[in-house]
This record gives structure tokens, C-alpha cells and sequence, in this order.
């Protein structure tokens, strides 16, 4: 089965359904801020959203409404400090209750590589003498049936949907990824539909023996987003807006600027393309 | 030397702990500046890992992201996250990791995930990350914390990563395999634990600084260890690289970023 | 921790011990054949040797008796039939009794994954219905301890020494590996001391974000070795010499045979330039 | 048709069975040849796995061993090998596997270990290898062997990966993800697992070949499906193919390696 080329827009509604469990990987190089957005258009509703750092995108997700249940292992905006939105929904339940499945990136990392090798559960020497165990029941312990010593365990992740962005894409749906992975490759594996925005689609990706390519029948879709991870960044295309994530602190502060921000930029702009527009006319 | 903040001087204390032959587990804000600012100076050969998966990566600025593309640039390999977290920090090849929290308690254990009940916060804080595994597999952790007593607390209110537990070898009898934390990198000067209570005492203060203000600042009756050593202020050319390095830092997050349309 | 760069022979000389459990991977590419035949020239003894594919540089280790125990999960010449000499070990002792840990490729990849993570155990689904945990005591169950599924299990293997053969270096003894991995980045995290051979020391190696790098820190020694794969290869230096592993079934077949080409060729060499050398004339 | 060897007619059938979108975990030998064929005649986009760690390769010559510098060069990527067992082939991602041995039974079941005893065999095999994983994960198993009645034996003097087990659905019970062997191509012909009983049972016949020849190599009483189908002989097309490709590997793999010296 090769990998569809679709339109964002398609991609996201035939295979994002309400309720589903959604991870938009990327450990902050390449979040696929084009395709959460499509979600926030589509007003997605009770999804399960994974990610080990929620970022900006899920900030956005949470505060407009998306989501019912967060699993993740670190929710700041890196190097700024909070984010207001997820806090809201922690502190306030606004816009609605928000079920936290709360990891340590290593138990999330191991969570991931077990899904994606379909085993039930990852192992991993964590969570000593924490208080996490005691408020997530799916952090447990596993005898080593050779020492007897303990081990952490974590059940599988297996997201219905993983959604990464990806530098490029050839026409049959290879998609090959340059720079820091975090757990993307193995978010990706992990799930039963897999979707990629790409900056580029060409006719050959570059030689890279043992570079990291996502073969196009483990990709169920591929959308053509140039941008598609601003304000995260793509190695290669442009960098980091690392100013933007500091605005992004005064913008998610109080929910009306964050809802007049969300109305004007996402909601009000039919695509990435226009959203990145938007943006610019504001900096003009 | 010119007058120094007291940010300035917790990086400069902080660098001053890092080897040569370190290898680094580096976090961000002041950890990230300790560390480099001892690759720039002292320590040219130490090897600074980013949890992003950035191997040996030598920035020319700091990076505002665990994960800015200046890291990746600069690495000598970029790994998928779960390796770094799997074959090299459990793996016990990290010496030094570098953690922060928002309270810290006697021993060492650290809070970065809620302050009031989990299930309802009073504020609810990014969460542990990569902390509770450093924590247990570092060979030694550095903290660093700007002390008050909101921060260096009798209870902590949640235990995001392990110190010394409830002290007197309760951490090592855990089973963890690392040292737990050597030194608590603080705005006064510098807190070690007592090797046999394992309780946090102050070791080091700043030149010019007092036990009083020490203890002020700390939420339990701090212990002063026998000998209390004085940390010599930053020197010009610590203070200049460090100045140099955060002022490339502001210009190059301040760029705007082209956008891709 | 920096690598030294070391001559061959002293790498072997200190860092190889009577006794130790000793891992050369490489999977049918980047086989360390130099760094085999320094071991045999050196008379080392009582080796627990490792390997996914004990190939031919085990045949020939085994048959000069430097092995006690061989860890391994298939034991044939690629493409071409029987290692002679493993069999003759297994079938009659000669030249001494060989002491076999039989795994699965899958159940070894995990025991060796398990080891560079310093897990005690390895976890797959797999050994399902077979005849192998039956003789192998290495080989138990784990529960999963959130759905109860019975797994596979493997203790991890951390090799004593782990022996690599890569295309460059650069003179930190940073390592870089192009083409067929195998296990041999897990073997090498997996092991108590890296030992690696390289076809180039280089002033500094080509740029690859996402390549395979070993760090300086985590390799004790490097030495300089070109060809030191032959007859396996190199991808990128020289290919594998298939018409080699044919001729091999010959030579290896009798004892006698055996015995007179590893003279000739190894022992009577004083090193692997020597070695190459011989084999070319012996083609002239 | 020129007249075919029994090695030929194999191969080709084998290669009928394969699919256009099929991903195959390709075994070194008839299977390499098997899938290569079906890649340069009918199944152009067939996705090539080699344990190897090769991933969509479309060598050119075939390669001697499973990890030819060939399959790396024309390889959509190379992979490590733990990965290709456990996000590939555990994960359910493969749709065909190709298995040989020294041994089966009539349920399917494989013997690559031992001759004999496994403490002290008569002959020692070469090992299980890929084969277990293969065997209980890979959606179909296709095992190419030759008959005789040494190789398809009442009784496996070792059992090295799982067919049907003791059949009547042991296989599914045990918690199998894979389909299990669905056709066991040989020099006669093809035999089948029997819908209930999972008895392999002779399903076709190569054109011009008797029942009886069938019932002759195989070592238990070998039971015949309802409809034996007829293999029609190679095409010249498969033929001319194959044959370019065994010639081309034989021209490749007799070129003499330049010793870097």
C-alpha cells in the first residue's frame, strides 16, 4: 500500500476522527504546527492528544478545545516558561476537563519504542523514588526473570494517528528526515495511520544510506505544507522562531487574547499558506 | 571585575565545577550557560548532550529550545531521542547532569511538576521531563536553583526526581546508580550534601555573602558544613565570555525568521 | 575518556584477555577479520566468543582453539553451506569442547539492544513453538504486567571487549559507519571496552547529522587497519570477496587443510598487511 | 520453452506467488531468486527486505550472503538490524516470508539446527537464524525446499521455527501472529496446509509430473487436496529473465576483489 499525496485538508478529515488518539510528534524540530491547526479548522473534538512536549501546537489544541486526554512528559513553552492554555485547562478545567497521562520523557521514549515494535509494554530503569508512579497507574514494575531486579514498565503507545512533518517527500511517499528526531520515527511506526506534511516533494530523495527514511507503505498519506512546522523549524528551510515562542507567552496569557489571536490567525485563514500570511501582514 | 549579576555568578560557579573530560546532560537556561561557558574557557574538550539527541554539539549561541537547529549543527552525531535516553544516560555514560525544579527539598529531591495537590493544583508546572532519570543515572547531578523559601522547602509538594530520598543511604538503597546531587549551585553560593546524613548543607558561599543571608533564604534550618569555602567572583575573562555568549544569543533569537511561503 | 590510537597488536595485546567474552560484529559487512587473526596470532584461549553470524572468522578462531563458548544465532558459511570448523567443534570437540548459547537473529538483536541500554533483559515476541528455550536456559518468560501477555526473554549480553571494524576515524577517535549495521552499534554501547579498526584515520569526518557515529568517549582504541575486513568488506573501500567464501568451504574442510592455510597465512604473518599480502601471492 | 532445470521451475513458481505491493522478507538462495524474478517480470513496485537491514533494495546480481554491499547500494535505506526485527517484522509489516530448511513435518513445522541429537548431533546445522520471528509473524510463510523423504520427515529431529505445530488450529492458540507456511513450494510441485487439519497436502503439480513422484519424496503418507492444480512451465520471458540473472550474479561474484593494500 503506497502513500497517498492529499491535500492537508483531505488528509486530516478522512483519517483524524473525533475521539481518537493523535500524536503530533517532533521533539521541538519539525512539529507539524500545519496539521494541528487543520485540526483546531475542522474543530476536531475529544481527542486523545500525545506528545511528549505538548509545545505551542497542543497549547493551541487544548485552549480551543480539542482535546480530552493529554499523555506527555514535559507541558512548557521550552525556555519561556508556562503553558497558560494547558495550565487553564489543568488549573481551571477551561475550556473543559483535561485528563493527564503524565510520563518522564525516558518512560514515554520506551512507551513509543514499544509501540512501535508491537510489544504490550517498554521497559526502562525510571521513575525511582517519584512521586509519578503513585498518580499515573500505568507506570508499573517488571521482575527481571534472570536477576529478579525491578524494572519500570509502561504500557504501549499506539496512537490511531501519528502526524510528524518531514523535510521531504518523493512521489511515491518515502519521506526522509534531516536533524533532531526525537521520538518521531518510533511515534510513527507506533500508529495504525500514519500522515506527513512535508516541505518539499520532489522526484528522488538525496542518497542517505543510512539516513532516516519512513518507507511510503508504512505511510498511509502525505500532504505537500511548505512551512508546515513554523514556528518550530525544519533543518535546512528555516530556522527556529524562537521570538515568536516568547510572544506566544503574552498571546496564550488570558483566554480572549488567545481566542481573538486563534480566531484571526487559524480559524479566519483557510490554510497554512494563509495562516503564515496572516502572520506577516501582522509583522508589516 | 566589573560588577556581576547574581545569575552571572551562579554560571560562572556552576562552569567552574565541569572537567574537562565531563560528559554532560545539559538542560536549559542556566545549565546550558554554566556549560558552555566552561567549554569556552576551561573546559574545551567537555562533551555537552542536549536531550533533543544532540551528541557533542559545540553552539555558538545558546539555544532559547532543548532542541534549536544551532545544536544539531554543531553535534558530532544526532541520535533518535530514545538512545540518548536508553544507551547513553541509563547506560551510566553520563557524568554530570544538570537539573532545576521549582522546589527542592533537604535532600536533594527535587519538585517540577505541581504546586498543591496533582489532581488540583494551585499551579501546575511543565512536569518532570527528562529530570527523574538523569536524577537516578548522572554519575553526580548539579542543581540550580535561585534560593527562597518557596523553593527550598521542608515538603516538597510533589517528588518529580529522586535526591537522597530520606537521606542517611536511603537513595542507594533504592537502587539507583548514580550519585544523586553533589552540589546545589544557589544565589548565595553553594550547598553539598553531609556525606553521612546526606542532608544539604552549605558548603561555599560568595565572596562578600553571608551564613545569615544563606539562611534567610532557605525554608528549613540550614546546616552549615565545618569548613565553608568563599567562591571568588567571576573573573573578566569569565565574565566577558559569558556576556559575549548570551549577547550573540539575544541577537540571534531576536532575528526575525524568514517565513516559507 | 578519549580513544587511543593504537597499533593492532597492542590493542589486542591489553585490551583481550584469556577468559573473556569477546564480541567481533558486523553483520557479513565490516567483519573485523584483522583484529580475528591478531587473536589467534596471540594465542588467545578460553574465549566466550559472540556473534549473530559466527561467519568465517569464528571457524577459523574456533579451530585454533582460542574458544571455549560461542554465543550465536546462525553458524553457516553465507550462501555457500557449513562452517567446518565450528562443526567439527560441535560435532567431535576438535580441538576441544565448544559450549553453545543458541539464540534467534531477533532474541540475539534484543539481548544486544538490552545490553547497550544496561537493561538485564531483553524482551520479543518470538521463540513461539520452537525447540530452542528447551536448550537453552537463557531463553524465559516475562509477563506483561499490564495485559499479562507472556513474552520472550533474553539476558543482555555485555561483551568483556567488542571489536568493530568501520570505514574512518578521526584522530579523537570519533568512529563513522556507512552502509549494513547489523547489532554492532549495540554491541559496541554494549561492551565493557571498544576496540575499533578502521580502513582511514582522517583529519575530520564527513558531515552526517544522523549517521552512525560512535562518540570518542565511548572507544578505548582505534588502530589503523586497512583491509581489515577482508574478505568480508567495506562498503565504499573494497567488496566482499564472494569468490573467497566459496574457496573457503574447501579449505576449512579437513584439519589438515585447515591447519596449513592458518599457518601460512596468519600465524606465519606478522600482521594483516602481511596477511593480504600472502594471499595475493598465493593468487599470483 | 527450453527445458527448465527442477531449481528453475521453483523459483518461478514461487515467484508467481508473490504480489505487486507485497513486502517480503527475503531468505539468501531459491527465495532471493524467487523474489528478484517476480521484482524484473510481474511485481516491479515488490518491496525487498533483507535482514541485513536493507530496506527496498533492487540489487542488480544477487548477493552470496544477506548482506552483499549490493543490497546496501540499492537499498530505499539501510536500517540497524534490531530494527528490522522488531519495528518491521514483529510489528507486523511483512507481508511474505521466505523459509527453507533441512527439515519439515507435515504441519509445517522447520528443522535448520540439528541432525541428531542437539547435544551431540550427527550434523550440526547451521541455526535458526531469522527463521523463528519469520515463521510466527510474517502474514504468509513460503517454504521453498527439495524433496526427499530425508527432508520432509514424520518426525523433526529438531523443531527450529513453528509451522501449524500439531495442527487443527495449535498454531493460532499459541498466540501466532503470522499466518504460518501457506505453500511449500518443491521439485514436484506445491503443497498446501489443509483448511481444518493443517496437514500440508499436495495442492499442484508441475505440468507433467505424477501424484505418485509426489507421494515418493515425501516422507509421511502424503494426502491430496480435492483439486490439484497443474504449474503451468516457465515462460521464456521467466526463463530468459532468471537465467540473465544467475549469469549476471555468477559474472559478479567470480570478479576479483582488489586487496587494498
Amino acid at each position: 500500500m503506497s502513500a497517498a499525496i492529499l491535500p492537508l485538508r483531505e488528509a486530516i478529515d478522512r483519517f483524524v476522527n473525533d475521539g481518537a488518539s493523535v500524536a503530533l510528534e517532533g521533539f521541538t524540530h519539525l512539529i507539524p504546527f500545519a496539521a494541528g491547526h487543520e485540526i483546531i479548522r475542522q474543530r476536531k473534538r475529544d481527542l486523545h492528544l500525545i506528545r511528549m512536549t505538548p509545545d505551542l501546537i497542543y497549547d493551541q489544541m487544548i485552549g480551543m478545545g480539542c482535546a480530552r486526554a493529554l499523555t506527555f512528559s514535559w507541558g512548557g513553552n521550552p525556555g519561556v516558561g508556562s503553558l497558560h492554555r494547558l495550565r487553564d485547562a489543568v488549573e481551571n478545567s477551561w475550556p473543559h476537563r483535561l485528563e493527564l497521562n503524565e510520563h518522564s520523557h525516558a518512560g514515554m521514549a520506551a512507551a513509543f519504542c514499544a509501540g512501535a515494535a508491537r510489544l504490550p509494554f517498554g521497559m526502562l530503569k525510571g521513575y525511582l523514588g517519584t512521586d509519578l508512579p503513585a498518580h499515573n497507574p500505568n507506570i508499573r514494575r517488571v521482575a527481571c526473570p534472570f536477576t529478579g531486579e525491578m524494572l519500570a514498565a509502561v504500557p504501549a503507545i499506539n496512537p490511531d494517528v501519528t502526524i510528524l512533518h518531514a523535510q521531504r517527500a518523493d512521489r511515491a511517499g518515502n519521506v526522509a528526515i534531516d536533524g533532531i528526531l526525537g521520538a518521531a520515527r518510533e511515534a510513527a511506526l507506533a500508529a495504525r495511520t500514519l500522515i506527513v506534511t512535508v516541505e518539499e516533494i520532489v522526484d528522488a530523495l538525496p542518497p542517505a544510506m543510512n539516513g532516516i527514511v519512513l518507507p511510503h507503505w508504512v505511510v498511509r498519506a502525505v500532504a505537500h505544507c511548505p512551512g508546515g512546522a513554523y514556528p518550530s523549524y525544519a533543518q535546512g528551510h528555516y530556522a527556529r522562531d524562537n521570538a515568536f515562542y516568547r510572544k506566544w507567552d503574552t498571546i496564550a496569557r488570558d483566554r480572549a487574547g488567545f481566542l481573538a489571536w486563534m480566531n484571526q490567525h487559524v480559524l479566519d485563514t483557510p490554510d497554512h499558506g494563509a495562516f503564515l500570511a496572516s502572520l506577516q501582514k501582522d509583522a508589516a | 571585575m566589573s560588577a556581576c549579576t547574581r545569575d552571572e555568578w551562579m554560571t560562572v560557579a556552576a562552569a567552574r565545577l565541569l572537567q574537562n573530560r565531563d560528559v554532560c546532560f545539559v538542560g536549559i537556561g542556566l545549565p546550558s550557560a554554566a556549560c558552555n561557558l566552561a567549554r569556552l574557557t576551561h573546559a574545551p574538550e567537555i562533551v555537552l548532550i542536549y536531550e533533543s539527541g544532540t551528541i557533542g554539539t559545540r553552539p555558538d549561541v545558546m539555544p532559547l529550545s532543548i532542541g534549536d537547529g544551532e545544536l544539531a549543527q554543531t553535534a558530532a552525531c544526532v541520535v533518535p531521542l530514545p538512545e540518548i535516553f536508553s544507551y547513553y544516560l541509563q547506560a551510566g555514560r553520563v557524568d554530570v547532569g544538570f537539573l532545576g525544579a521549582a522546589q527542592i527539598d533537604r535532600h536533594g529531591n527535587l519538585n517540577s511538576t505541581v504546586i498543591g495537590p496533582y489532581e488540583s493544583p494551585s499551579t501546575r508546572l511543565p512536569g518532570a521531563g527528562g529530570a527523574p532519570e538523569i536524577a537516578q543515572h548522572a554519575h553526580q547531578v548539579f542543581v540550580m536553583l535561585r534560593a527562597t523559601r518557596r523553593s527550598f522547602v521542608e515538603q516538597l509538594d510533589f517528588c518529580s526526581s529522586a535526591g537522597y530520598l530520606d537521606g542517611h543511604g536511603a537513595r542507594a538503597r533504592s537502587g539507583a546508580t548514580g550519585g544523586g546531587p553533589r552540589a546545589v549551585i544557589t544565589d548565595f553560593g553553594m550547598l553539598a550534601p553531609h556525606p553521612q546524613s546526606e542532608e544539604l548543607q552549605l558548603v561555599a558561599l560568595f565572596d562578600g555573602v553571608t551564613a545569615e543571608e544563606a539562611r534567610n533564604a532557605i525554608g528549613w534550618p540550614l546546616q552549615v558544613a565545618d569548613r565553608v569555602d568563599s567562591i571568588a567572583p567571576p573573573t573578566a575573562h569569565e565574565l566577558d565570555t559569558l556576556r559575549a555568549l548570551h549577547a550573540r544569543t539575544r541577537e540571534a533569537h531576536a532575528r526575525p525568521v524568514h517565513l516559507p511561503l
